[in-house]
């Protein structure tokens, strides 16, 4: 069968995230709890996380997360990185041996700062110096993939249930300000690691429950700015996208969201003359990253956390409080098994997104 | 009366149960095929002068008419053809470059009927346009790179100057003079119903038409014709036209005849002169001087209007593409091979081009992997048939279409391809007053609103088939089409897999 | 209320009108079988000269003549219709004398006839508006009611 | 208000009309001394002919009163007064405004050897007409006095129902009133054609030859009741307005004379479609509204044996001739025409007439040739046929 990169591949899925927008970290074990509910929203091939805030003590550092199915090729590749980055750390991932979680490749992670020198060499700024990278490892090395690249953060997934891919990750024994969860249903595919979510490209990792229909027009519109969508997934190109319009292009994130889930029309010829005129500059501007077709998302980044559905809200999503805290998932049921006590619980509309910005320095 | 050469090729039947006498084929027809015998009390036709426009057939009021193809063979030979054959005798006997009309009626691939579509199925709902929202409309012209904010954070409105049209549906330029006045009235009038814009052809524009303005594109063509400040700032946009489907390489020709009244007066040319353009425009000779008329007539209007380059597709289409996408025009239009004519010569209408979908294809490909997709928007004409061919078209990376057959067809248009001739029944591709008034803009226009609705709803449908609700999603979306019967390099060529894939 | 209009700059002369006037009275179904052989004698006629064509018919006067000065009182104004009764109808002529249009004319069978707007038909437009191929006779409500 | 009109034929019936366009509310009575729903005259002779029925030749529908919310009297004016009029049986009616339509009467001149003839009627009335049936058979020999329309139509209508009809005349010609003698020559021969035997030129010799006289030598107004009262000439003066100069009193149809457009004279225009106009006319005024009726000409349809004549207005000036045809014309007006045979779109030739349309503003050599819109302009067809039409 072909895999995640040779073929487009739709999923089903369960999403579920929380955050404490004051900063305070708190452990992975509610975020396995919370996916866990939903395990009949994945089928046991793919499930992951995504955690910010767990490596304070090299949080200047790259943290990047890498899956390897041979040593031969990890040497290659390491090879690659002590020519382009000063490598500070580097470790097998911890794991814990379990039934459940069979072929997994080595998985590796390493600290890293790119070389001054090849940084002022290519004439990019830092971070966009590392995204090349982490491109050409994910293209140029076969059996190599780099899952997750940004700081202070980072991704962990396997084919598996989610909750046990939690704990083959021993997740609980990290510490976070915010988590995000993924259980998978792809409908065609044999299972392969790099394949499951999240998806993340340096601080921004994307899970993502949707099948969405305008793929290939995102794909296509996407590759033009130097992105290669090596895996053919929705999360892949959402991903892309959000990376290329807040970081490249400098959208806020509420702009973001009306760019991607923009809204109609109909509606923006409804509204005040700034507001309007802004809507149909950014639909004009930049229409090849509007998503259309089902989705929920939750995107991870430094900053914090933001939730979005698609325009016509064709998926599920529900939004819970309490505290300083936010949790979001596909099922409600999936927050209140770990929060029953909640201040308020909604399902945002559709386009609407909820943003959390955390509070750093706490 | 010498040797007969060619014997015609469609024969006229009339079902004498059902004729009535009433005489409507012989008012009708102008090629005089059909005359009352009063002493016999009885119709009788003439096959050699019927064109098969089907005016006799579509006005007799017993359906006591059709028109079948003659019948008549030549001995049968895979090789020469009984068309071939014709046309050798008829170059024999007049020794002139054969002409012919519309667009080119031999058996090529027809590409969009090679590409199906995808719909979804339990894993993403589609949508139903009856009950949600369903988004047609489209913005042309150039995107900038970057964003740019104010001291207050606040975007600037940095986008070139856009035509919005409510689908991605425009008409194509036909120029008055090689149609009728009436038949421009319907198209502007349709346009501005519609929310979509016509093209004026190189033919200028009629004084009566600077009030549709907003939904017009003037064209300046190699010849001039009919261009000056007050017609360029006039429309939404103005179209420098190079190169047109069913001629690449060689100019317009309306013969003297068609310079009457106002059309002369439209053109600026003098009455009963030929309006030639030439095969180049003779400031034209290269990319660069393109550039220079790009920004010539930017100056002229202010840059207020958005910049069209319309080419044939040829060879080299992808190449000649990228030139334009950097020569600051807004919107390339690529015009296909079976993109159609009022007058062309036969043999470059049957020989010269190449299919528009993959020009298309290749284009928006090219300009991708250039990564100068934004420069540019692309239109894309020859031979767009239905909603079906605008949704592929759409998917295969086209901003928008034009059309112009599938327009005419809809004022009356029964392709009979003698447009050249000057005697359209249809009251279309003609200047003959008793005959241009058989177009009533009223009903023509109507026609042409009546079309552009079906093909959005229908458009609509199918985007919503594929759980797509807005245009520009469905914009460049390959995966959304599969090849049947095409071959690897076709399908690589096209950008999509194979069905069944 | 809605009466013919000719809109004579897109007449194309082609008489269809005057054959689907004739044919909407006969009751048959097929136009061939109704008037294959027959003199038309339609309620709707055209003028044509040197290119130019129009078609006349009944413009259902607020003041009409042909009803005033009906000898029988066979025509009627019902509705803004003027109607004619061809029971009543004795053939005098008196209405072609008067008719300022020329909208009154014999049958083959001696009483007059004239355009009753097809209101015995169910189609709701009259078969000249429904035959004409150019919109140079519609059916519609035009200027101020009176 | 409270109307009286005297008088139950068109003339009559258009003052109903035209008063109930004004006034929904008014009494009005109508007096006639025919015990008969309003009926038209024209018509007799179609109805011994048995193109007509008793039933059919009613004027208006039997709930023309009852609609038009009118009483109608059976009973005979003898004397107008200034706000009543008395009737034969001494009753008075009051009225606020009169109309007179009392129509006019058939001329019994004395002819020598009339009473030789056992049966002898005149042609005007239905009783009349029902008179002259009883005496029809197929054995009897007619002759009728007067070959005006009146006795031409007789011949017409009685010919099939017995044996033999000779029209006298003491003109050389018939329908003198209305042809010339060539047109004249024509119509007799085609009437002569179907059988209709003619003694013109001469003085009519009724004798025992003959079963049954009609006469039909002419008609006079009905002007007695306003003697002294209105102006009266051959007929009661009334104006365009309908009005006699009497007050309040008006009059219409037969017993009146008005200004004939085409020839600018005071004449009796006797024909039904000036009556019911005039009646409508005075019934408008009547009622407090304002009409005009300015467009009087002499004019006639009449058929004999499928034979149609129509005429209007008078034969002066330049005569442009054809088949059948033949149109008079002077300082840029028609004034008349006459066509025989093929009537078809005559009312365009005598709209030229009412509407005095000057001849130079239409192309007037295409519409001698054949009648149609085509000779006027193309604005004027535009108001015509794309305008509302009044």
């Amino acid at each position: 069968m072909l895999r995640e990169g040779q073929v487009r591949i739709p999923s089903g899925c369960a999403i579920s995230g929380m955050i404490d927008k004051s900063g305070r970290r708190f452990c992975g074990e509610d975020i396995i709890k919370s996916i866990a509910v939903m395990h009949d929203r994945s089928n046991g091939l793919g499930g992951g996380f995504a955690a910010y805030g767990i490596y304070p003590q090299y949080k200047d550092y790259y943290a990047l997360h890498v899956f390897f199915d041979s040593t031969a090729v990890r040497r290659d590749c390491e090879a690659f990185f002590e020519r382009h980055f000063d490598i500070i750390n580097l470790s097998k991932i911890p794991t814990r041996k379990m039934k459940e979680i069979t072929d997994e490749p080595y998985i590796w992670r390493y600290f890293v700062t790119p070389l001054p020198s090849k940084l002022t060499d290519s004439q990019l700024d830092e971070r966009e110096f590392v995204a090349r990278c982490v491109f050409r490892v994910n293209t140029q090395y076969d059996g190599a993939y780099v899952f997750s690249s940004g700081k202070n953060m980072g991704v962990f997934k396997a084919v598996g249930f989610p909750e046990d891919v939690g704990r083959f990750y021993r997740l609980e024994e990290y510490e976070g300000w915010c988590f995000t969860a993924h259980g998978r249903y792809p409908t065609n595919t044999p299972g392969w690691w790099g394949g499951a979510h999240p998806f993340a490209l340096l601080d921004y990792a994307v899970v993502h429950n949707g099948e969405i229909s305008s793929y290939d027009a995102n794909r296509r519109a996407i590759e033009m700015y130097g992105y290669k969508c090596t895996l053919q997934t929705d999360t892949e190109v959402i991903t892309y996208i959000v990376d290329y319009l807040h970081r490249k292009k400098g959208l806020t994130l509420p702009e973001i969201s009306s760019v991607i889930a923009a809204p109609f029309w109909q509606t923006i010829q409804r509204m005040p003359q700034a507001e309007r005129e802004t809507l149909e500059y950014l639909r004009v501007m930049f229409a090849p990253q509007l998503i259309t077709g089902p989705f929920s998302i939750l995107v991870g980044h430094e900053g914090g956390l933001m939730a979005l559905n698609d325009r016509l809200k064709l998926r599920s999503m529900v939004v819970g409080e309490q505290g300083n805290m936010t949790y979001i998932a596909s099922e409600e049921a999936a927050i209140r098994v770990i929060a029953p006590q909640l201040e308020s619980v909604w399902a945002p509309k559709g386009g609407e997104p909820v943003i959390v910005e955390v509070e750093h320095g706490n | 009366m010498g040797i007969n050469w060619i014997y015609p090729e469609h024969e006229v039947v009339r079902n004498r149960d059902r004729c009535i006498n009433c005489r409507v084929c012989e008012r009708q027809c102008a090629n005089e095929v059909h005359e009352y015998l009063s002493e016999h009390d009885k119709m009788v036709c003439d096959d050699a002068k019927c064109v098969n426009c089907h005016r006799c057939v579509s006005l007799c009021p017993t359906r006591a008419l059709k028109i079948i193809p003659s019948g008549n063979t030549y001995r049968p030979n895979s090789n020469w053809t009984n068309r071939t054959i014709n046309e050798l005798y008829r170059q024999a006997d007049t020794g002139g470059v054969l002409l012919s009309s519309m667009g080119c009626p031999q058996r090529y691939p027809v590409y969009f009927e090679k590409i199906l579509l995808n719909a979804s199925q339990v894993t993403n709902p589609s949508i139903d346009p009856l009950r949600e929202p369903m988004e047609s409309k489209v913005s042309l012209g150039a995107r900038p790179r970057d964003i740019q904010r104010d001291e207050n954070g606040r975007m600037i409105n940095n986008l070139p100057p856009q035509i919005s049209l409510s689908m991605p549906v425009m008409f194509s330029a036909m120029s008055y003079g090689s149609i009728s006045y009436n038949a421009h009235e319907s198209l502007a009038r349709a346009a501005q119903e519609l929310g979509i814009l016509y093209n004026t052809g190189e033919g200028g524009l009629h004084e009566d038409f600077y009030e549709y303005g907003a939904n017009t594109i003037v064209q300046v063509a190699s010849g001039r014709f009919g261009v000056h400040s007050a017609y360029l700032n006039s429309g939404a946009a103005i179209e420098i036209k190079m190169g047109q489907g069913a001629k690449p390489g060689i100019g317009g020709h309306l013969p003297g005849t068609k310079i009457v009244g106002d059309i002369s007066r439209t053109r600026m040319i003098p009455e009963g002169s030929d309006a030639i353009s030439p095969a180049p425009h003779h400031d034209i000779y290269s990319i660069e001087d393109l550039r220079q008329l790009v920004y010539s007539l930017k100056t002229v209007t202010g840059h207020k209007k958005p910049v069209i380059v319309k080419i044939a597709a040829v060879h080299n289409v992808t190449a000649i593409a990228s030139g334009i996408a950097r020569s600051g025009a807004d919107i390339i239009a690529i015009d296909g091979f079976r993109g159609g004519s009022g007058a062309t010569p036969t043999r470059i209408r049957d020989n010269v081009g190449i299919p528009i979908e993959l020009a298309l294809a290749s284009v928006d490909q090219r300009l991708r992997d250039e990564g100068i997709r934004d420069n540019v928007s692309i239109i894309v004409g020859g031979s767009i048939r239905s909603s079906a061919d605008v949704v592929k078209a759409v998917a295969l990376g086209a901003d928008c279409v034009y059309i112009g057959t599938s327009a005419l067809m809809a004022l009356g248009c029964h392709l009979c391809r003698s447009c050249h001739a000057g005697k359209c029944n249809w009251g279309i591709a003609t200047q003959e007053p008793q005959l241009t008034r058989r177009l009533n803009p009223d009903i023509g226009h109507r026609r042409l609103v009546n079309l552009m609705n079906a093909w959005r709803h229908e458009i609509k449908e199918m985007m919503g088939g594929m759980g797509i609700n807005s245009i520009e999603s469905l914009k460049g979306n390959r995966s959304m089409l599969r090849g049947i019967g095409l071959n690897e390099k076709e399908l690589e060529i096209l950008g999509i897999r194979h069905a069944g894939e | 209320m809605k009466k013919i209009y000719v809109n004579e700059q897109w007449c194309l002369g082609c008489r269809l009108c005057e054959y689907y006037c004739a044919f909407a009275g006969t009751g048959e179904r097929d136009m061939a079988r109704a008037l294959a052989g027959m003199k038309i004698h339609p309620r709707m006629r055209i003028e044509e000269k040197d290119g130019i064509s129009f078609a006349v018919s009944c413009r259902h006067c607020k003041d009409a003549l042909c009803v005033k000065s009906c000898i029988t009182g066979a025509l009627t104004v019902t509705d803004g219709m003027v109607a004619i009764d061809q029971d009543r109808c004795v053939g005098c002529c008196t209405c072609v004398l008067v008719c300022p249009f020329g909208a009154v004319a014999s049958t083959a069978h001696g009483v007059m006839q004239k355009c009753e707007l097809c209101v015995q038909s169910s189609a709701g437009t009259p078969a000249c508006v429904r035959g004409c191929p150019n919109g140079a006779i519609v059916f519609e409500e035009r200027g101020a009611a009176r | 208000m409270k109307y009286v009109i005297i008088g139950n034929s068109a003339a009559g019936i258009g003052a109903v009309q035209g008063i109930r366009q004004v006034d929904p509310h008014g009494d009005i009575t109508i007096v006639t001394h025919e015990p008969h729903h309003t009926y038209s005259r024209p018509l007799i002779s179609y109805l011994l002919q048995g193109k007509t029925t008793r039933d059919s030749m009613k004027y208006r529908p039997d709930d023309f009163y009852a609609a038009h919310n009118c009483a109608l009297l059976h009973g005979e004016v003898t004397q107008v007064s200034a706000g009543q009029v008395t009737l034969a049986d001494g009753s008075t009616l009051a009225y606020d405004k009169l109309l007179v339509g009392t129509g006019a009467s058939p001329v019994v001149p004395p002819i020598e050897g009339l009473d030789s003839v056992p049966n002898r009627f005149t042609f005007t009335t239905l009783d009349d007409a029902l008179a002259l049936e009883a005496a029809l058979d197929p054995s009897k020999r007619v002759l009728i006095i007067g070959a005006g329309l009146v006795g031409l139509k007789c011949a017409e209508g009685i010919l099939k129902r017995v044996e033999q009809v000779t029209v006298a005349d003491l003109a050389p010609q018939i329908l003198p009133a209305i042809l010339d003698a060539e047109s004249a020559a024509q119509v007799q021969a085609h009437l002569e054609s179907h059988g209709v035997a003619f003694a013109l030129g001469q003085p009519a010799q009724p004798s025992n030859e003959y079963d049954i006289v009609v006469l039909a030598v002419g008609q006079r107004p009905n002007t007695a009741l306003l003697q002294g009262i209105a102006q009266i000439e051959q007929g009661i003066v009334v104006n365009d307005k309908s009005e006699t100069t009497a007050a309040n009193i008006y009059a219409a149809g037969d017993c009146t004379q008005t200004i004939d457009i085409a020839s600018g004279q005071s004449k009796v225009m006797a024909l039904l479609p000036n009556a019911f106009l005039q009646g409508e006319c005075a019934g408008i005024n009547m009622a407090g509204g304002n009409a005009s009726f300015g467009k009087a000409i002499p004019m006639n349809a009449v058929g004999f044996f499928g034979l149609h004549i129509v005429t209007a207005g008078n034969y002066t000036g330049e005569v442009y001739t054809a088949p059948g045809k033949k149109l008079f014309h002077s300082g840029n007006r028609l004034n008349g025409f006459m066509l025989i045979g093929d009537v078809d779109k005559a009312g365009i030739y005598t709209s030229l007439i009412r509407e005095q349309t000057p001849l130079d503003s239409i192309d007037f050599a295409l519409i001698c040739e054949t009648p149609g819109l085509m000779a006027f302009t193309r604005e004027h067809r535009q108001k015509t046929l794309g305008g509302e039409p009044t």
